[in-house]
């Protein structure tokens, strides 16, 4: 079985390019889909970390995460979809009429 | 049932202007004009009825007290009610020698204000905040517990805030937030200083009473929370005080919210609200910390005598007539700081009367200063010349207001201004001279300011360009009588000075003793 | 108690929550109650089964969504006070034992205590007000025809509302919740919501952009805390919050605890807008209705609120043993108050647009909330000597300001929801001559505003005296100082926040100075919109707003009481 | 400190009433104002009341009566004092810093030889000033309903200077020196739409208030010393005993600064002068007459100090500063008048010199009381001084209320004159005020031989003269003798004292010209204008007052015989002194004119010769003149006019040279004094406050202004952060989880 810490890495690798991803890119669609990977990277840790310490509550805790990540696709996508519809344009630089 | 008159005092005048003020927000301007007239004579009514209350005070029909018998840190009329549980926080009044007469006073001003200010527009707002003013500053006044002292003194602002806003002269906006800014910035590094001391005290108590007992017990076998703490909170607490006072450096909020401020507005604040600065400081710092004055009173003296010769010479150099009478507040405040400097029982009686006769004297010079603006829509000084043929009325007030400011005597101001310079130079000698320089400035000013008002010229065919040709009235009979009232009061406080001299001189005395400073 | 079970007492326990959720299903069913057929497959007969179809007049009603979520809100709401003031006949608490709701295996879930009804409280109360602003603002078109106008409008009328109710939903859950998952997962709930009804507008570009800007920031900061909760997870094996405080007392000063007290922070530093995760909170408001904006300066605020100090007062809970290692955040969030607090008020100073004026003053108030919780860390950590109450002080006045910020601040928002209805209130300009437009409201609108600065006697006066002395107090240790200088550092923040209190009038005048000094735009010159539902609103927030701060004494009582419960 | 001399309490007696004295004419000021106020106009007012002249004489008169019961009661009891009660009672921290003591400034009425003589004085001037007043405010058109306010002020100003005599301490005495004050500054400036007369108004309050700080200063620490300013405490010796020589004469110097600038003396004298431009003549009578011999009166009240036995040779450093400004001021001022042509000005300088005589008198009289072994000379010398302030002062108010009366006549004249002349000229009213405003009824170049037109006003105005001048056994010369050897008596001892003798005799021979020019050039020789031709003597009321003077200013040799010299300095000598009138006449002229010390005999001679002759002889060599063809003056007057008319003819030089040297320009313009105080105040003070003024605007204003928009501009530059691109939020986010991490790591 890989050792757990490996499990970890390669979440802290997937948090860090969703982050690194979350401010580098324009397309809303995109930083969603970074977001995503942030949220996966949580995951594998409660799952990783379940096996660890050996509690089922990791398994339960990721399963709800990806309900959340679900719904917050949802969400985004149909605000993204409404931002679109008066912007016409889905690039988070373009959208900024509010500011200062 | 007894009766908690002090209570009465504050809550009746707020509580009146509230309900006035709602009771004419629902109307329109057309309809509230109707109202003018009746909301005046209520407000006159309330007002006089509070000054019968502070008289019969003074008089012992009511409450039967001693005035000059009343030991430093015992209270009259002394009244607490829980406010605030869980904070200790009550609602505590109570007078004694320093803040009978600031009452008196209050209550004596309101009247003469709402009388001098009669015809002021939009009387339906306005009569009352100077209702809701007056309760605060009663409130400001009496009370016994630090939390209702600050609400009180902030309370203060609002009205005041609304008075300059309303009815103030051109550039009222700028006016009106830099007073509230700048005074309330004082005021809330003063309230840091407030709770650091109450934490540090051991009985963590709002109550002044508790307090100063507790500070003195420790300042007379030592030095209550350590010289260093003592020093510290003694800055704090101060800056709040001088700022309001208003002190150089701190003063220019002054000119401007003078300037800009309607007539009533600067009668009330010079009258009364710059005097929350000097009462503050004998209440709270002075009372609190003597240890801490003794290592400061050099440093407020030069304060005091900045503010005294900087107020004078910029007088000098002033070409508005009430910004002129505004930075002579600057000067006579600095009085008072010499006064405190002084350390003499004398001199802190000065500083008293001071605050007394300048709150008698100042408001004549703005009803004056607000006078001379109605009638020749100006206020620069030169504008109008020959007054005393146009208006004898208004050069009469004008010439009585300004001889009593620069200290006449057998008028108010000069009772003051004589016991300082006795007591000031039995502590400070020679420096006496700047004091004297600005007795000659202060009469240079106000003579120049004269020479150019009242006398020359007055010829009717040239009337001033800013009249447009319009004939000149003299003052109406409400205004007139308002100065002769005012004018009075001085007269009487400069002939009689006793009448309250004698309790500020037994609380003084007995401040001395009971901080230690005498025996 | 068994969460198992699902008998009356748990209704009883959970009965506000249950009320929001019935209230929920109501308000999704109601609207479309109608004489709609369901045909049994493969016969003729159509049994009414009541949905759909052609609906009925007494539901067609679009003002019945918001009505009912009112309705919900307010007897919610009536429930949390009647537990919260309920007493004895001695006039001791009824309510002093906390409720806990776990599983079989002692899995605690919920905890229905003092402290987090007062939360709930403050989540229903701004939540209730802000749906009542809103039953006059939403179009609601001609209520006669039941054409497909009025379903549309029908139709979003129950969304808004919905979505007020789930926000309402989730909020309470992270009140209540034992576990940091379910306190997430509420949070998450309540996140959702909110997204959705800032970007509610979405016809407007502004209402589609901030909408936008603030779920993306908003989801990247939860999902950084989610991976952080993770990483407690690994590190813990648990999110209970007492496995939680346990780990933390024997080992908490670890670096990857560390990391993971970090991560979370983050996701709730995003809640209460702490710089420098505040940023999207400025065009969140202006893009959002002001009912909505409004909410999320009070409730969502208190909520994350909420969650950081159940992570950093209930978990790191002071430990004689780690006493100097543990007392990691406390520079930290003394630096992050000192930042904050100077960063919103200088920001607001300049700014033009009175919506965004809010955002930043409540970035500040932000900042004096951290304050707060450095000086409670101090306290905890025993890093100051003092002995007594300290913390407590502290604590109620957090719960005291946040209680009383939904009056004052809702307020403000309100006064600008109505003037929204009018037209726009994006521009100072828009509340010129409100004096003499609206003499009432001008003078609500200005209690509120020097109650936001804190001038006496405003409830918010209190509220920032309660939290000024707080820190104070624990600055100042036990009583004795050989100079100021030895006061604990936390006593330069409340200097700082008098300071800034100062720099903050400026702004809260110029709103004065605004409606009574300029003249009214040009179009706007008479009185706004009759909205009674609004102006009920706003008069509610200006009595709390003087009411509290003249008598708040039985509040502050509330909340020290409370503050047992906070672990 | 603090025990009292034993000064017997008077109870039974009328001193206790003496208070109405001051409290009569207060009392009257506001009734006489508001009575004006009310009947302004009306004819009964105008006519009946005289606008208020005939409530305020009653008043002076009564004041006038209760006086003299008050000196002959004094006469027969001796000086005494009357508490009334205290004023202000304070705590004080002592000399052990802690201990608080009671303090009290009392009130009260203080009689003394020097108090009754004042009293006199005052009382009895401003009696008759104010028939004088009469006659002549009311009868000016100009005056027309404004006359209640000159009556108001009119006693306003009694009751200061009845007051300030009779207070029995420094204190009191201060209070109603400023009430003078005030009361003056309203006078000078009573025709307020003058510009001159509110820029003379300002000045002489200002002047006067310079002196006036070092005079609190002084007071102030007269009280620190003694712990009080009541005179029964500050005059015990053996409380003079206990204070410091030192301090007590800076004490006294600084109140002496007082009294220069109340006496226009050398530095503050600029204002007298200007103080003419007060409704002609009355003001100018007060401040000629009266107010200005407060300042004397208070060097006369530091006597006892010069005289403890304690101070011995410790303050001779002041009495030579006194005498030394009085001798600058008396050369000063007779040369200024030299060149003066408006006839008030000439009687304004010529009652500086005069007061400076008393000054150096007083300066002279208080060395003799500080040096061991002098103090029977002080006496004398200290009753000469007195002496001549009293002669002074009847001299002087006779002198300036004749100008008055010829002034007063001049412009009638002129106006009848112009009246008469708008009959038969058409140019019409531009005429008429053109002509109005240029004819100048002061300058005594339009007159000229009124001595036949005015014999009343020429008589009085003769022995004026001759007083002030000290022409043998006329008024001032008893007294003006008396103060000149007492110089040289003193300039004997200390010769410091060479300076303010030489100075005292070159006066005498100055004021001799002066005076006698100002008389020429008015009342002999033929008349200069028209309007000069046309003067008559016919306005009521203002004889009776000149008359009364005159026989006054003559009589005072009765008072030289009365002893009056030691009298009015020592409360040993009964008022008719043990050798009866007869002896006591015998007495001083033996003193006088046969004095046995040779010195004194020659100064004596020297004196009257310089003074009555050389001074007079070269005014009429260049002034005399007869009078017109058929006019005929009074016998008294006529030899003198034909003598000055014979004088001038055989003149053997002429004077024209002089008059356009540079130090004829020099004093026609003041000595600069008044340009260099105006250039210091406008230059100096003025542009000083200006700039502070502006410096108050925009450096200390400035700097909140500064915070105030640079908060702004910080606010915007903060604001700019917030991009509007999510991204950046985002980033920003990223970089706050960076700096947390770091700072957790760090920490732990």
């Amino acid at each position: 079985m890989i050792d757990p810490a490996w499990v970890s890495v390669l979440s802290a690798l997937l948090f860090t390019i969703g982050l690194w991803g979350a401010f580098t890119r324009k397309n809303a669609i995109v930083v969603l889909m970074c977001l995503e990977l942030i949220l996966n990277a949580a995951n594998l840790q409660f799952v990783a970390a379940a096996i660890q310490h050996g509690d089922a509550n990791g398994w339960v805790y990721a399963i709800f995460a990806i309900a959340i990540a679900a719904s917050e696709v949802a969400i985004g996508l149909a605000i993204f979809l409404a931002m679109y519809g008066q912007h016409e344009s889905i690039s988070l630089d373009d959208v900024n009429l509010l500011k200062h | 049932m007894k009766m908690d008159y002090l209570s009465l005092l504050v809550v009746l005048p707020i509580m009146a202007s509230i309900f006035l003020l709602i009771l004419t927000s629902r109307l329109s301007a057309e309809s509230r004009k109707k109202f003018d007239s009746s909301i005046r004579m209520a407000s006159l009514g309330i007002t006089l009825v509070m000054f019968a209350i502070a008289m019969l005070m003074f008089l012992g029909q009511i409450g039967d007290v001693d005035w000059k018998g009343i030991a430093f840190n015992n209270y009259e009329f002394k009244e607490s009610y829980v406010w605030i549980e869980p904070l200790g926080i009550e609602w505590s009044v109570g007078v004694d020698g320093l803040s009978f007469p600031m009452v008196w006073l209050t209550t004596l001003l309101l009247p003469i204000t709402i009388i001098a200010t009669w015809n002021e527009k939009a009387g339906a707002t306005y009569f009352p905040l100077i209702l809701m003013m007056g309760g605060a500053l009663i409130g400001v006044f009496v009370a016994l517990d630090l939390f209702m002292f600050y609400v009180f003194w902030e309370l203060t602002l609002i009205p005041m805030f609304f008075l300059i806003l309303k009815w103030g002269g051109k550039d009222r906006k700028y006016a009106a937030q830099k007073f509230f800014i700048y005074t309330f910035t004082a005021s809330v590094v003063m309230l840091l200083g407030l709770f650091t001391m109450y934490f540090l005290m051991d009985t963590q108590t709002f109550s002044m009473v508790e307090m100063v007992t507790e500070a003195n017990g420790a300042n007379t076998s030592g030095v209550w929370l350590g010289l260093e703490v003592q020093k510290a909170l003694f800055i704090m607490l101060m800056l709040g005080f001088l700022v309001k006072l208003p002190a150089a450096p701190f003063h220019t909020w002054l000119p401007d919210a003078h300037v800009q401020a309607p007539t009533g507005g600067s009668m009330l604040l010079a009258g009364v609200m710059l005097k929350m600065g000097a009462y503050g400081m004998f209440r709270l710092p002075i009372s609190l910390f003597p240890h801490a004055l003794e290592e400061f009173r050099f440093v407020i003296m030069i304060i005091g005598l900045i503010s005294l010769v900087w107020g004078a010479i910029v007088c000098l150099g002033q070409t508005n007539l009430k910004k002129m009478v505004a930075y002579s507040s600057v000067s006579h405040m600095g009085v008072i700081l010499l006064g405190i400097a002084s350390m003499q029982p004398l001199g802190w009686a000065a500083a008293l009367f001071m605050m007394f006769a300048h709150g008698i004297i100042s408001p004549m010079l703005f009803a004056v200063c607000g006078a001379f603006k109605h009638h020749y829509h100006s206020m620069e000084i030169g504008a109008m010349r020959g007054m005393a043929k146009h208006s004898p009325w208004l050069a009469t007030s004008m010439m009585f207001g300004w001889m009593a400011s620069l200290g006449l005597p057998l008028l108010a101001g000069f009772v003051a201004e004589l016991m300082l310079m006795v007591a000031y130079w039995h502590a400070y000698g020679w420096w006496i001279l700047l004091p004297g320089l600005v007795l000659a400035l202060t009469a240079a000013y106000y003579l120049w300011s004269m020479q150019r008002t009242i006398f020359e010229g007055g010829d009717e065919t040239q009337p001033p360009e800013s009249l447009h040709g319009e004939p000149v009235p003299d003052i109406a009979n409400s205004e007139k009588l308002a100065m002769l009232l005012l004018a009075g009061f001085t007269i009487l406080f400069g002939i009689m000075p006793w009448i309250f001299l004698d309790m500020m001189d037994i609380w003084t005395r007995n401040a001395m003793i009971f901080l230690g400073f005498g025996a | 108690m068994d969460a198992n079970t699902f008998d009356m007492d748990l209704l009883q326990t959970l009965g506000p929550e249950l009320t929001v959720f019935v209230g929920l299903l109501l308000i999704m069913i109601i609207p479309n109650l109608g004489n709609g057929k369901f045909r049994i497959p493969g016969t003729q007969i159509e049994l009414p089964w009541f949905l759909g179809g052609t609906r009925y007049k007494a539901v067609s009603s679009p003002r019945l969504p918001g009505l009912l979520a009112v309705l919900t809100m307010s007897l919610a709401l009536i429930q949390v006070l009647w537990y919260l003031l309920e007493t004895n006949a001695d006039g001791s608490r009824a309510n002093a034992v906390a409720n806990v709701i776990s599983s079989e295996n002692g899995y605690e879930i919920f905890s229905v205590n003092l402290f987090s009804r007062i939360f709930e409280a403050i989540f229903f109360a701004a939540l209730l007000l802000a749906a009542l602003a809103s039953l006059d603002r939403l179009p609601t078109g001609s209520v006669k025809s039941n054409d497909i106008d009025v379903l549309f409008n029908n139709r979003r009328q129950a969304d808004f509302y919905i979505l007020m109710l789930t926000s309402a939903l989730g909020m309470s859950v992270v009140a209540l919740a034992q576990d940091m998952f379910v306190l997430f997962i509420g949070l998450e709930l309540a996140s959702f919501s909110t997204y959705v009804l800032v970007a509610f507008h979405k016809e407007t570009r502004a209402g589609s952009e901030g909408g936008a800007k603030y779920f993306i920031v908003g989801s990247v900061a939860s999902a950084v805390g989610l991976y952080g909760l993770s990483m407690l997870y690994l590190w813990a094996g648990s999110l209970q919050f007492d496995v939680l405080a346990a780990k933390w007392a024997t080992d908490g000063a670890s670096s990857l605890s560390m990391m993971a007290l970090g991560f979370v922070l983050v996701g709730f530093a995003f809640k209460i807008s702490a710089a420098p995760f505040h940023f999207a909170a400025p065009d969140a408001y202006s893009g959002a209705n002001s009912p909505v904006a409004g909410v999320l300066a009070t409730a969502s605020k208190a909520m994350g609120m909420l969650g950081l100090m159940r992570v950093l007062l209930l978990i790191t809970v002071p430990d004689s043993a780690a006493e100097d290692e543990s007392a990691v955040w406390i520079g930290l969030l003394g630096v992050m108050a000192a930042v904050t607090m100077t960063w919103g008020n200088i920001a607001a100073l300049g700014s033009e647009n009175p919506k965004r004026m809010l955002a930043y003053s409540s970035v500040a108030h932000a900042g004096y909330m951290l304050a707060a919780l450095t000086a409670i860390g101090a306290w905890n950590w025993g890093l100051v000597d003092t002995g007594g109450d300290a913390k407590d002080i502290v604590v109620a006045a957090l719960l005291f300001h946040m209680f009383v910020l939904v009056f004052f601040k809702l307020g403000a928002f309100l006064v600008l929801g109505l003037l929204e209805m009018e037209g726009g209130a994006s521009r100072l300009s828009s509340l010129s001559g409100l004096g003499k437009r609206e003499p009432l409201l001008a003078v609500a609108m200005f209690l509120f505003m020097i109650s936001l600065a804190g001038v006496p006697p405003m409830a918010g006066f209190l509220s920032k005296l309660l939290v000024i002395m707080g820190i104070v107090e624990v600055a100042t240790g036990s009583g004795s100082l050989d100079s100021l200088m030895d006061a604990h550092w936390v006593w330069w923040l409340a200097l700082l926040m008098v300071l800034n209190s100062a720099i903050s009038m400026f702004y809260y005048l110029r709103v004065g100075v605004v409606m009574y000094f300029h003249e009214p735009e040009e179009g706007r010159e008479g009185p706004l919109a009759s909205g009674v539902s609004i102006r009920l609103a706003i008069a509610v927030c200006a009595i709390g707003t003087v009411a509290f701060g003249l008598v708040g004494g039985e509040l502050i009582e509330l909340c020290r009481d409370a503050t047992q419960y906070l672990g | 400190m603090g025990t009292t001399t034993d000064i017997p309490e008077i109870t039974s007696s009328f001193t206790e009433y003496a208070i109405f004295i001051v409290l009569l004419p207060m009392l009257a000021f506001p009734v006489i104002l508001f009575l004006g106020r009310l009947f302004n106009g009306n004819e009964t007012w105008v006519k009946s009341a005289k606008e208020g002249g005939l409530i305020a004489l009653p008043i002076m008169v009564a004041s006038f009566i209760l006086s003299l019961i008050l000196i002959v009661e004094f006469i027969g009891s001796g000086t005494g004092s009357h508490h009334i009660g205290d004023w202000l009672s304070f705590g004080w921290i002592g000399a052990d810093g802690m201990t608080i003591e009671e303090k009290v400034f009392g009130v009260g009425i203080y009689i003394d030889h020097v108090t009754v003589m004042l009293l006199f004085v005052a009382s009895f001037l401003c009696m008759l000033i104010n028939i004088f007043s009469i006659g002549y405010m009311n009868t000016d058109p100009i005056n027309d309903n404004r006359n209640h306010r000159f009556y108001a002020e009119f006693v306003l100003f009694c009751s200061g200077m009845l007051g300030m005599v009779l207070a029995d301490s420094f204190l009191w005495l201060f209070i109603f020196w400023e009430l003078m004050g005030l009361c003056s500054y309203l006078l000078i400036g009573f025709y307020y739409e003058r510009p001159s007369a509110a820029y003379a108004a300002k000045k002489a309050f200002l002047t006067t208030r310079v002196g006036d700080v070092f005079l609190v200063i002084g007071l102030v620490m007269l009280w620190n010393m003694f712990g009080s300013l009541d005179y029964s405490v500050v005059f015990n010796p053996d409380n003079i005993a206990a204070v410091d020589s030192g301090e007590l004469q800076m004490a006294l110097g600084m109140m002496f600064i007082g009294a220069v600038g109340k006496s226009a003396q050398f530095p503050l004298h600029v204002w007298l002068p200007d103080a003419m431009e007060g409704p002609t003549p009355v003001s100018a009578l007060i401040h000629a007459a009266t107010m200005v011999n407060a300042g004397l009166y208070l060097v006369a009240r530091m006597f006892p100090f010069f005289g403890a036995p304690s101070m011995a040779g410790e303050l001779v450093d002041l009495a030579f500063i006194i005498a030394a400004i009085g001798g600058i001021t008396a050369v000063m001022a007779a040369a200024i008048a030299f060149v003066q042509d408006d006839l008030k000005k000439v009687l304004a300088y010529s009652t500086m010199s005069q007061l400076a005589y008393i000054f150096t008198g007083l300066g002279a009289a208080l060395w003799l009381a500080n040096t061991p072994g002098m103090e029977e000379y002080a006496i004398i010398a200290f009753g000469a001084a007195l002496f001549h302030l009293f002669n002074h002062a009847m001299a002087k108010g006779m002198l300036f209320m004749a100008s008055g009366s010829v002034i007063h006549e001049m412009h009638h004249a002129h106006h009848d004159l112009h009246h008469h002349d708008d009959h038969g000229d058409d140019h019409g009213e531009d005429h008429h005020d053109d002509h109005h405003d240029e004819f100048d009824a002061q300058s005594m170049s339009n007159m000229g031989g009124l001595a036949s037109k005015m014999p009343i006003t020429a008589t009085a105005m003769l022995v004026g003269s001759a007083s002030i001048m000290g022409l043998p056994l006329i008024g001032g010369f008893w007294s003006k003798e008396g103060i000149i050897a007492n110089t040289w008596r003193v300039a004997r001892e200390e010769p410091l004292f060479w300076f303010p003798a030489f100075c005292v005799l070159l006066g005498a021979a100055m004021t001799g010209f002066y005076m006698s020019r100002m008389w020429l050039k008015t009342f002999a020789g033929k008349p200069k204008t028209e309007v000069a031709e046309n003067v008559h003597e016919n306005t009521p009321w203002i004889p009776i007052p000149l008359v009364t003077l005159t026989f006054v200013s003559l009589s005072s040799v009765i008072l030289a015989g009365m002893m009056f010299t030691h009298w009015s300095s020592d409360s040993g000598y009964a008022f008719f002194s043990d050798k009866g009138l007869a002896d006591g006449l015998i007495y001083e002229f033996e003193h006088i004119f046969l004095n046995s010390d040779a010195f004194f005999f020659v100064l004596t001679y020297v004196v009257i010769f310089i003074g009555a002759i050389v001074g007079p002889g070269l005014a009429m060599a260049l002034y005399g003149g007869a009078l017109k063809e058929g006019e005929k003056a009074k016998g008294w007057m006529q030899p003198i006019i034909n003598l000055s008319a014979r004088v001038n003819e055989k003149r053997g030089f002429d004077n024209s040279a002089w008059a356009d040297s540079g130090l004829s320009v020099a004093l026609k313009e003041r000595l600069y004094f008044d340009k260099w105080y105006d250039t210091a105040m406008l230059k100096l003070v003025a542009g000083f406050a200006v700039l502070s003024a502006t410096f108050d605007r925009k450096v200390i204003d400035g700097t909140i202004k500064t915070i105030e928009r640079s908060s702004q501009k910080i606010s915007l530059s903060v604001r700019k952060l917030t991009t509007g691109s999510a991204r950046d939020y985002i980033m920003m986010a990223a970089l706050g989880v960076l700096v947390i991490y770091a700072m957790l790591e760090v920490m732990i």
